[in-house]
C-alpha cells in the first residue's frame, strides 16, 4: 500500500503569534482517497489544507508529493486545488471564465479548453449557465461551478474547505451524494474539511479527527464511530454516555456500580477507564430484565426516535428509542457485551458524555462562538 | 509571511513618502514658522500676541457653530422625510442636492449678493409690497447665511445616506416593544443616525470656521473671522509667522473639538459621505 | 473708457507706428506681468488685447496675474513662491522694494520710448535719479458720490463719518489708503511716524466702522454703479470709468487735501528674464499702446504723446488734469515698525 | 407624501437653486452688471470664447483635475492595497490617521502649511519660482489622496480575501492574481475615488489659492481675482453653460441607469426569480 | 378547551403585487402553547407572522386576540412581542439598555426596570454582562439578549421568527432545550418558525406545517410525522418512502405489486392513495421471512445507522438500519401493519419519496435556492 501514498505531511508544526496551531502532526494520503478532517472551530483544519496548498509554510516540519519535497514551492506550482470555504468565485468573469481561468493562465489551446470547459459544465450539470454571472447564481450552482472550476485544470488532489458550509440542510445532503459521485468518477484524491460528524461519516473513505491542531484518531468512519480512542472523539462523533470505569479483569469492568461483560482487555487490573456508550445501544427493557434501573426526566421526540434522559444514580444517560416513555417513570435498561467501548483515560476525561445539565456545555459553546466572532 | 510582509513593505513605501513630506512636513512646517520670528529666530511671540484676535476666533466659532446648527436643523427632517419617500424621488432630489456642489462656490456665493443687496432682489420684491428695504447684505446674517448656502449638503448627504440605510427591523423591534412612532424617532432613529449626524457637522463646522471667501464677500470686510486673518498674513501683511501660528491654533482647535464629537458617536465608522 | 464707445476707435494694431523694433528673438521666453486689475487694455468689448499683441510681435509668453493691493503686491513678491518679472507698484511701495533690494535697476538705454515720460514725473521722491521705475499711469484719491443720495457736493472726508448715509458709505480695504484719509482729516503728516497719531487714526476709522456698508476695492464699481452705496474714496481714474457708466455720480477732492501717486513699471531683482521686461515696458510706453491703455483705464497718463494726441478723449477730465491745484501728497514709505504698528492697527480695525 | 413635506423640500430646493437661477438670468444680462438687469442678450456668451484668461483658466483646470486624479488615483489604489495588507494594528491605524488629516483640517491650513514648505525647499534649492504647475499637481493630489484611499479600502475589505488564493491555486503568480482578479473586483472603488477627486480638484480653490503661481492659474483663482474687482457676466455665461453640460450628463446617466434596472428587472421576472 | 384561545385568525389572506401569499389561512392559538410553523422557505411563515404583530395588515380576514378584532391595532398597542431572524438589537444601547428599553417606554419605575432586567438576564443566563456592547456578543448570546428583549415586557405571546437560524448546529440544539425551559418556566405563549424539521418535532406542542400560504396540517409533532396527511408532509417531515397504492378494502392496502395489512380504513374500494413507510420503519429480515426483496444499491454509513438504499422492482427504498448490508447484495424486508400510513392522493402525490435518484430532486432544490436569494 505504501507504494499509492500521494501526500506525506511529517511532523507538522505552526504557530502564530506565539500560539501553536498545529503541534507535530504527522499524515499521509493515499492517492484516489476521501479523507476528511473532522473537529471544531479553530482546531487547525483550515491551516493543514493551507500548508498542502502552499498558502502556508509550517514553522517545521515536511509536506511530501509523490515522494518529492514541497515546503516552498509555491501554490500555483502545486498540483493542488482548492475549493474554499465560500468558493471564491471570480465576480467579475462569468460561469465560463471563471471555469476557463486556470486553463487560460496554462495558455491552452481555445478549442482545448473550450472542450474542457464544456466538459466540466456537463459534469456539474450545468450546461448552459456559460454566461451568467456567477452571483445570480444560487449557493448549490456557485458551489458546482467551483467545483468544475478546480476540476478544470486536472488537480491531482483537491482540497474542499467546509464546501456545504454555506448550504441548507437538504440541498447539503443531495450535494454530498453529488461530490461523492464526481469524486469517484474522476478518481481524484479528496482532502476535505467539515466539522459537521454526520457529513464526514457519510461520505469518507478516512477521517481524522483533530482537536486543538492534534490529531485525536485517524481511521474508517466506522472505526472512528465505533471504537473512539477518547471521550472527545467519542463525544464529537455522535452522542455518547461516557462513564468513569474501572478495569477489574480482562472482559470484565464496574461502573454505575454494576460490573459488565465487555470485549476489551489488555488494560492493567484495577485501571480507571472512559466507558462509553451510544444512545442507540441501550435497550429499554422490562424492569426484572434491567441491568440498571433510572427515572425518565426528559422526553423529546425527534421523529425517527425519541430522546430520553433517564437518571441512573445521579448519572443522567441519554437513550434513544423508539418507544415513548413517561417522564417520572422508573425503566430498566440493557447493553450488550459488546456495545460497551473501554478508553484509556485521557486530557478529556470527565468533560464530555453526562447529560445531566446542558448549561455547562453551553456556555462553553457561547464563549467558543464569541471568541470565533473576535478572530473574524 | 516574510514574503508578504516584504511585499506590503514595499507597496506602502510610496505613499508613506508621500504622506511624510507632503502631509507631515507641511505641518512641521507650521509650527516652525509659528515659533519663530521674521529672522528665524525662536520665539513664542507670536502665540502670545493671539490674544489680540481673540474676538476673531470666538466670533468664527460662533458663527460656524449658529451655520452648523442651522444646517442641522433643517438637514435632519429632509434626510429623514427623504429616506422614507420613494426610491425614485430619493435618488432624484439627492442628485439635486449634488448639482450644485458641482459648481463654482465662488460663484454662487458671490450671487448672493445680487439676492441679498439693497437694490437686490430680495428687497426689489419687498419694495414690492411697500416693505423694506432690509439690510441684508454686509451683516453677520449674511456670512451665516452663505455659510449653511455653501455647506448644507455636506450636512444633508451623511445623515440621509446613514437614515436610508437603517435596518428596518430595528424601527419595528422598537414599535413591538411599545414605542409610538414619535418615541422610534427619539429613541431609535435619531441614536442611530448619530454618526452621520457627527459627520454632517464636522463636514459642516470646519470649512465655516475657516471660510474667508464667504466673510469677505457676503460680511463687507466688517467682520473678521480666522480665515480673513490667516488669509491677510500670507497674502497681504506678509506676516508669515503670525499667520502660521493662527493656523496652528486652528488646527488645535478643530482636532479638539473632533475628539470630543467623536466621543458621542457609539461606532468610530469610516467619514460617510 | 472701457466699457465706453470711445474704447472702440482703436480696433487693430497698426504696428508700422511703432517706434521699437520688436523681433521674434525672444520667442517662447516666459514673462510674468504682476499688474492692478483692469490696469490693461484687454480686448473686452472691442479695445485692443494689448498682451495678445506683445505676444504675437514678439512670440514672448505673457502671464498676467492682478493684485488688488500693493500690501499684496510686496507679500507675493517677497513670499519667495513666485517669480515675477515685471510688477507696477505705487511711488511707496517702490521706495520699499527699492530700499529692501527687491528691484533692479533697468537699463534704460533699451526703453527708447522713456523719452515720452514728461519731465515732472522723473527724479520723484522715491526714485531720486530715475534708477528704478518708469512711471505708467498716475491720479489722486478723490471721493466719489451719488448726486441723487448726497444732497450737496461734500467738501470733507468728514462726510464718510456722517451717519446720515449710514450703510451706503464705502471704504478702503487697504490700510495704507485708509489710514491716509483719516490722517487727512485729523490733519496729521500722512507719513508721521508717530504712534499716538497712528492710534488716533485707528479710533477715528474704528468710530466710521458704525456707519459702513462695507469695506472695497475694486468692488466699488458694482456698487457705485448699481447706487448701492452713496459715497466712496477711490482712486480719480476708476472714479471717471464709474461716472461714465452712471452719470448720477459726481468726484471731489476734499478739502483736507488727498494722496497723489504714480504707479510705475518696476523689475524685480528676481527675474529670469530682463531682455523681455524692458522689451514689454517699452512696447507699453509706445504712444499707440499707452493712449489704448490710458483710454480703457482711464488714469492720468504720464506720457507725453498721449497727452497731445487728439483721439484722447481724456484729455480735457477736469478730474484727471485739474486746471485749479488739488492739494495732494505723496505717500512714503514708512518704516518697519511703522508698518507693523499700521498692520496691527489695521486689523484692528477690522475686528472691531 | 405629504404635503408640508413637499413643501419643505420645495423650499431647500429653492434656497439651493436661487443662486444658480441668478446665475443663468444674468448671464444674460445686456450690461456688464450682475446686479441690475437692463437687458436680454447673449454677447457675454460671445466675450466667453474671446477671453483668453477664461478659456486659459478652463484648459489648466481641466488638465490639472485630470492628472491629478489619475496619478492620486494610482497611488491612493497602490496604498490602499499596502495599507489592507499591513498586519501591525497600530502602523495601520497610524497611517490611516495621516491619511485622514488633509480631510479633517480645514482647506486653508493644509493650504497654508503646503505653501510653506514648498516656498522653504524652494529657497533651499535656490529656485526663484516653485510656486507654479508642479506645486498645483503635487497639492491636488495630496488632498485628493485620502478619498481615494477611502472609497478603495472599503472594497477591498468586501472582496473575498480567498480570490487572490483561489487565482494562485489555479496558476496565476501573486502579482499575476493581483492584477488578474483583485484589481477588477475593487473597479467601482476606483472608479468613485476617480470622479470624487477629479471634481474637488475642478473645485478647489482655498488650497490652490496658496500653491499657485502667476504662471498657472485656475479657474477659481481666476474666478476669485474677478470677485475682487469686477464679476463680469461672462464668467456667469461660463458656470451657466458648465451647469448645463453636469445637468444634461446626469440626466444622461440617471436616464440610462433607470433603464438598466428596469431591463435587469424584467429579465429577473422573465427569469421566475 | 374553547376558552383559552388567545389568538385567532380567520380567513386570513395576503397577497403582494398580485401574488396571494397567504390564502384564506384559519388557525387558533391556545394560551401558553408552543406552538410551531414549519415550511419550505417562502412558504408565508414570517408574513403570518408579521401578520400577528402587526406590521402588516391583511387583505381580508380577522385576527382576534382574547376575543377582541385586532386588525388595525398597531404593533406598539399589542401584548405581542417578536423576536426578529436576525434579533435587531439595538446598537446603539449595552445589554442592560435593550432589555430596559420596553420598560423605560412604559415608563416603569427605575427600581422596576432593574429588578425585571436582572430577572431576565438571570433566566438567560447573562450575569455580568450588562454593560457588553452588543455586537461584541456571540450570536447565542444575541439571541439570549433578544429574548431577554422581549420578555422584559411580559408579552401574552411571543413571536420567534427562526431564532435559531443563524447559530450553528450545536448551539442550536442546546438552544432548544433552553427555549423550551423558558417557555415553560414563563407559562408565555410562543409561536415559533423554522424551516428545519427535528427543530419543529423536538420542541412543540403543536406544529403547523405550511406550503405556497396553504396550511398543511396541524397536529402535535407525533401526530404529524406518524400521521401525515399528504405527500408533502410526509417528506417535509423526515424521510420517507412514498409508494402508489391501491385500498382494496378495508385494513388492507396493496402496493410494490402485493397486498399488505394495514391499520387504515374508510377509502373507497379500490381507491388510489399514496403509502408512506418511514425509512426507521423497514425491518430487514432473513430473506425467508422476507415480503418484499430487493437489490442494496447503496449503504452510507451515519452513525447512529446506516442508510440503505434497495432497489424493490424498480422502486427505490431507503432503508435505516444498525446493520451493515454489503452493495448488491439481496435482501428482504418487513413491515409491520402499524408502519403503513395511507394518505389520500393529493397535488403532491408522485413529486416526493422516491430515492431512484437524487439529481431531480436536487435540481428542484437548487432553483429553490436560487429564489430564496432574489428574494432577499
Ligand atoms: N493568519 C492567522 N493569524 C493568527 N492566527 C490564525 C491565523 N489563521 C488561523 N489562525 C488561528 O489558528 C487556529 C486554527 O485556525 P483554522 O482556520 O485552521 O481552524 P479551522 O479548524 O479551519 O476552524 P473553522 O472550522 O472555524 O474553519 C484558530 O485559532 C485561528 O484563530
Ligand atoms: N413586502 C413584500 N413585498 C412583496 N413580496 C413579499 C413581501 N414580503 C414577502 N413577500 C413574498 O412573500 C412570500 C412569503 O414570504 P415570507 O417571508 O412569509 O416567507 P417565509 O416562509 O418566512 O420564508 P423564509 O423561510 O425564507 O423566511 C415570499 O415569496 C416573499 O417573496
Ligand atoms: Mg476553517
Ligand atoms: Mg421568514
Amino acid at each position: 500500500m505504501e507504494d499509492n501514498i500521494i501526500i506525506d505531511l511529517k511532523n507538522i508544526s505552526v504557530s502564530f503569534d506565539g500560539q501553536t496551531i498545529l503541534n507535530n502532526l504527522s499524515l499521509y494520503i493515499r492517492d484516489k482517497e476521501f479523507i476528511t478532517f473532522l473537529g471544531p472551530s479553530g482546531c487547525g483544519k483550515t491551516t493543514t489544507l493551507r500548508i498542502i496548498a502552499g498558502f502556508l509554510e509550517p514553522d517545521s516540519g515536511e509536506i511530501i508529493f509523490e515522494g518529492k519535497k514541497m515546503n516552498g514551492v509555491p501554490p500555483h506550482k502545486r498540483q493542488v486545488n482548492t475549493i474554499f470555504q465560500r468558493y471564491a468565485l471570480f465576480p467579475h468573469l462569468n460561469v465560463y471564465e471563471n471555469i476557463a481561468f486556470g486553463l487560460r493562465l496554462k495558455k491552452a489551446r481555445p478549442d482545448e479548453i473550450k472542450q474542457t470547459v464544456d466538459e466540466m459544465l456537463e459534469l456539474v450539470n450545468l450546461k448552459g449557465f456559460e454566461k451568467r454571472n456567477v452571483n445570480s447564481l444560487s449557493g448549490g450552482q456557485q458551489q458546482r461551478v467551483a467545483i468544475a472550476r478546480a476540476l478544470a485544470v486536472k488537480p491531482r488532489v483537491l482540497l474542499l474547505d467546509e464546501p456545504l458550509g454555506a448550504l441548507d440542510l437538504k440541498l447539503r445532503k443531495d450535494m454530498q451524494v453529488e461530490l461523492k459521485k464526481i469524486q469517484q468518477a474522476m478518481g481524484i484524491t479528496f482532502i476535505y474539511v467539515t466539522h459537521d460528524q454526520e457529513e464526514a461519516l457519510s461520505m469518507s473513505d478516512t477521517i481524522v479527527v483533530m482537536d486543538n491542531g492534534v490529531i485525536q484518531q485517524i481511521g474508517t468512519p466506522t472505526g472512528i464511530y465505533n471504537e473512539p480512542k477518547n471521550a472527545f472523539v467519542a463525544d464529537f462523533i455522535g452522542e455518547s454516555n461516557i462513564l468513569d470505569g474501572i478495569m477489574r479483569s480482562d472482559f470484565n469492568v464496574e461502573f454505575a456500580g454494576i460490573r459488565f461483560k465487555c470485549v476489551d482487555k489488555g488494560f492493567a487490573r484495577n485501571e480507571l477507564v472512559d466507558v462509553v456508550i451510544r444512545p442507540e445501544d441501550v435497550d429499554v427493557v422490562p424492569l426484572e430484565q434491567a441491568m440498571l434501573k433510572g427515572e425518565v426526566t426528559s422526553v423529546t421526540f425527534k421523529g425517527v426516535h425519541y430522546e430520553i434522559i433517564v437518571d441512573i444514580k445521579g448519572f443522567k444517560w441519554m437513550i434513544q428509542s423508539t418507544d415513548f416513555q413517561e417522564v417520572g417513570d422508573t425503566i430498566g435498561i440493557f447493553i450488550k457485551p459488546e456495545e460497551i467501548q473501554i478508553m484509556k483515560k485521557s486530557q478529556y476525561s470527565g468533560k464530555f458524555g453526562d447529560y445531566s445539565s446542558f448549561s455547562e456545555e453551553f456556555d462553553e459553546l457561547s464563549q467558543l462562538g464569541e471568541s470565533e466572532e473576535g478572530a473574524e | 509571511m516574510n514574503t508578504s510582509s516584504r511585499a506590503s513593505g514595499l507597496i506602502n513605501a510610496p505613499y508613506t513618502a508621500w504622506a511624510m513630506i507632503f502631509i507631515i512636513a507641511p505641518l512641521g512646517m507650521v509650527a516652525y514658522f509659528a515659533f519663530t520670528d521674521r529672522a528665524g529666530n525662536f520665539t513664542i511671540a507670536n502665540i502670545l500676541s493671539l490674544n489680540n484676535y481673540l474676538e476673531a476666533f470666538l466670533r468664527s466659532i460662533l458663527f460656524a457653530l449658529i451655520a452648523t446648527i442651522i444646517c442641522l436643523l433643517i438637514a435632519y427632517p429632509l434626510a429623514y422625510i427623504l429616506s422614507k419617500s420613494k426610491a425614485n424621488l430619493q435618488r432624484n432630489v439627492i442628485l439635486l442636492i449634488m448639482i450644485p456642489m458641482w459648481m463654482n462656490f465662488l460663484i454662487r456665493t458671490y450671487s448672493w449678493i445680487t439676492i441679498l443687496s439693497n437694490n437686490g432682489i430680495i428687497n426689489s420684491i419687498l419694495s414690492y409690497f411697500g416693505v423694506g428695504p432690509l439690510r441684508m447684505i454686509n451683516t453677520s446674517g449674511a456670512v451665516i447665511l452663505g455659510m449653511v448656502y455653501n455647506f448644507l449638503p455636506y450636512m444633508i448627504l451623511p445623515i440621509y445616506s446613514i437614515m436610508s440605510r437603517l435596518d428596518n427591523n430595528l424601527v419595528e423591534a422598537a414599535s413591538d416593544l411599545g414605542a409610538s412612532s414619535s418615541q422610534v424617532l427619539r429613541k431609535v432613529i435619531f441614536p442611530l443616525s448619530l454618526p452621520g449626524v457627527i459627520s454632517g457637522i464636522t463636514m459642516v463646522f470646519v470649512p465655516s470656521v475657516s471660510t474667508f471667501y464667504i466673510s469677505q464677500k457676503l460680511g463687507g470686510g466688517k467682520m473678521l473671522l480666522i480665515g480673513d486673518l490667516i488669509e491677510i498674513q500670507f497674502q497681504s501683511a506678509y506676516n508669515y509667522n503670525l499667520g502660521a501660528s493662527l493656523s496652528l491654533v486652528l488646527m488645535v482647535l478643530i482636532i479638539i473639538c473632533m475628539a470630543v464629537m467623536n466621543k458621542f458617536a457609539y461606532d468610530e465608522g469610516e467619514l460617510i459621505i | 473708457c472701457k466699457g465706453a464707445d470711445s474704447g472702440s476707435m482703436i480696433e487693430g494694431l497698426d504696428t508700422s507706428k511703432l517706434i521699437g523694433e520688436y523681433t521674434k528673438e525672444l520667442a517662447g521666453a516666459k514673462l510674468n506681468v504682476f499688474n492692478w486689475g483692469e490696469y490693461i487694455s484687454d480686448g473686452s468689448e472691442g479695445s485692443l488685447d494689448v498682451n495678445a499683441a506683445f505676444e504675437k510681435l514678439t512670440g514672448i509668453d505673457v502671464n498676467y496675474s492682478n493684485y488688488d493691493t500693493n500690501e499684496a503686491l510686496y507679500t507675493k513678491l517677497s513670499g519667495g513662491g513666485a517669480s515675477y518679472d515685471i510688477i507696477v507698484p505705487s511711488d511707496y511701495m517702490i521706495e520699499r522694494l527699492i530700499n529692501e533690494g527687491m528691484v533692479q535697476k533697468p537699463d534704460l538705454s533699451k526703453i527708447p520710448n522713456y523719452k515720452y515720460i514728461p519731465e515732472e514725473f522723473k527724479n520723484l521722491y522715491f526714485d531720486k535719479n530715475n534708477e528704478y521705475s518708469i512711471p505708467y499711469t498716475n491720479g489722486m484719491v478723490g471721493l466719489i458720490y451719488n448726486k441723487t443720495m448726497v444732497e450737496e457736493a461734500p467738501k470733507s472726508w468728514s462726510s464718510l463719518w456722517d451717519s446720515k448715509y449710514s450703510g451706503k458709505i464705502l471704504m478702503f480695504n487697504n490700510s495704507r489708503d485708509s489710514f491716509g484719509i483719516a490722517l487727512y482729516l485729523l490733519g496729521i503728516d500722512v507719513n508721521t511716524a508717530s504712534q499716538a497719531q497712528w492710534e488716533a487714526c485707528a479710533e477715528k476709522l474704528k468710530e466710521q466702522k458704525q456707519y459702513l456698508q462695507r469695506y472695497v476695492m475694486d468692488e466699488v464699481f458694482d456698487l457705485m454703479e448699481s447706487g448701492e452705496a452713496a459715497l466712496a474714496p477711490y482712486y480719480a481714474g476708476d472714479c471717471i470709468s464709474m461716472i461714465e457708466n452712471n452719470p448720477d455720480l459726481a468726484l471731489v477732492y476734499p478739502n483736507e487735501g488727498t494722496n497723489i501717486f504714480v504707479d510705475s513699471f518696476c523689475i524685480p531683482k528676481s527675474t529670469q528674464n530682463v531682455e523681455a521686461a524692458l522689451l514689454y515696458i517699452n512696447f507699453m510706453l509706445e504712444p499707440e499702446i499707452a493712449l489704448a491703455n490710458a483710454e480703457f483705464i482711464c488714469y492720468a497718463c504720464p506720457h507725453t504723446a498721449v497727452l497731445a494726441d487728439e483721439r484722447y478723449s481724456l484729455r480735457d477730465n477736469e478730474a484727471l488734469y485739474p486746471k485749479k491745484k488739488v492739494k495732494a501728497e505723496y505717500f512714503h514709505n514708512l518704516d518697519r515698525d511703522t508698518l507693523d504698528l499700521l498692520a496691527r492697527l489695521w486689523e484692528d480695525v477690522k475686528l472691531y | 407624501m405629504k404635503i408640508h413635506s413637499k413643501i419643505y423640500m420645495a423650499l431647500i430646493m429653492l434656497f439651493l437653486y436661487a443662486p444658480i437661477i441668478v446665475m443663468v438670468v444674468f448671464s444674460f444680462n445686456s450690461s456688464n452688471s450682475t446686479g441690475v438687469m437692463v437687458g436680454f442678450s447673449i454677447k457675454w456668451y460671445g466675450e466667453l470664447f474671446n477671453s483668453s484668461s477664461i478659456l486659459n483658466a478652463l484648459k489648466n483646470t481641466i488638465v490639472l483635475a485630470l492628472c491629478s486624479s489619475v496619478i492620486s488615483v494610482i497611488i491612493g489604489t497602490l496604498a490602499a492595497v499596502g495599507i489592507f495588507m499591513l498586519k501591525r494594528k497600530w502602523l495601520k491605524s497610524s497611517i490611516l490617521t495621516v491619511t485622514n488629516i488633509p480631510m479633517m483640517n480645514p482647506d486653508i491650513v493644509t493650504g497654508v502649511s503646503m505653501m510653506l514648505l514648498f516656498v522653504f525647499v524652494g529657497q533651499m534649492l535656490g529656485m526663484r519660482e516653485v510656486l507654479g504647475f508642479g506645486t498645483l499637481l503635487i497639492a491636488h493630489i495630496t488632498f485628493n489622496l485620502p478619498y481615494v484611499i477611502l472609497s478603495v479600502l472599503p472594497k477591498l475589505r468586501q472582496t473575498d480575501p480567498h480570490l487572490s488564493e483561489a487565482a494562485q491555486d489555479l496558476g496565476c503568480t501573486p502579482f499575476k492574481a493581483f492584477f488578474k482578479v483583485v484589481l477588477p473586483t475593487i473597479t467601482t472603488g476606483i472608479v468613485t475615488g476617480f470622479i470624487m477627486a477629479f471634481t474637488l480638484s475642478l473645485d478647489d480653490f482655498i488650497i490652490s489659492y496658496f500653491t499657485s503661481g502667476p504662471e498657472y492659474q485656475t479657474l477659481p483663482i481666476l474666478i476669485f481675482s474677478m470677485t475682487k474687482r469686477r464679476v463680469t457676466p461672462d464668467i456667469y455665461a461660463l458656470s451657466s453653460l458648465i451647469f448645463v453640460v453636469i445637468l444634461v450628463l446626469l440626466l444622461i446617466m440617471n436616464i440610462t441607469q433607470s433603464r438598466a434596472e428596469n431591463k435587469s428587472k424584467k429579465l429577473r421576472t422573465k427569469e421566475g426569480y
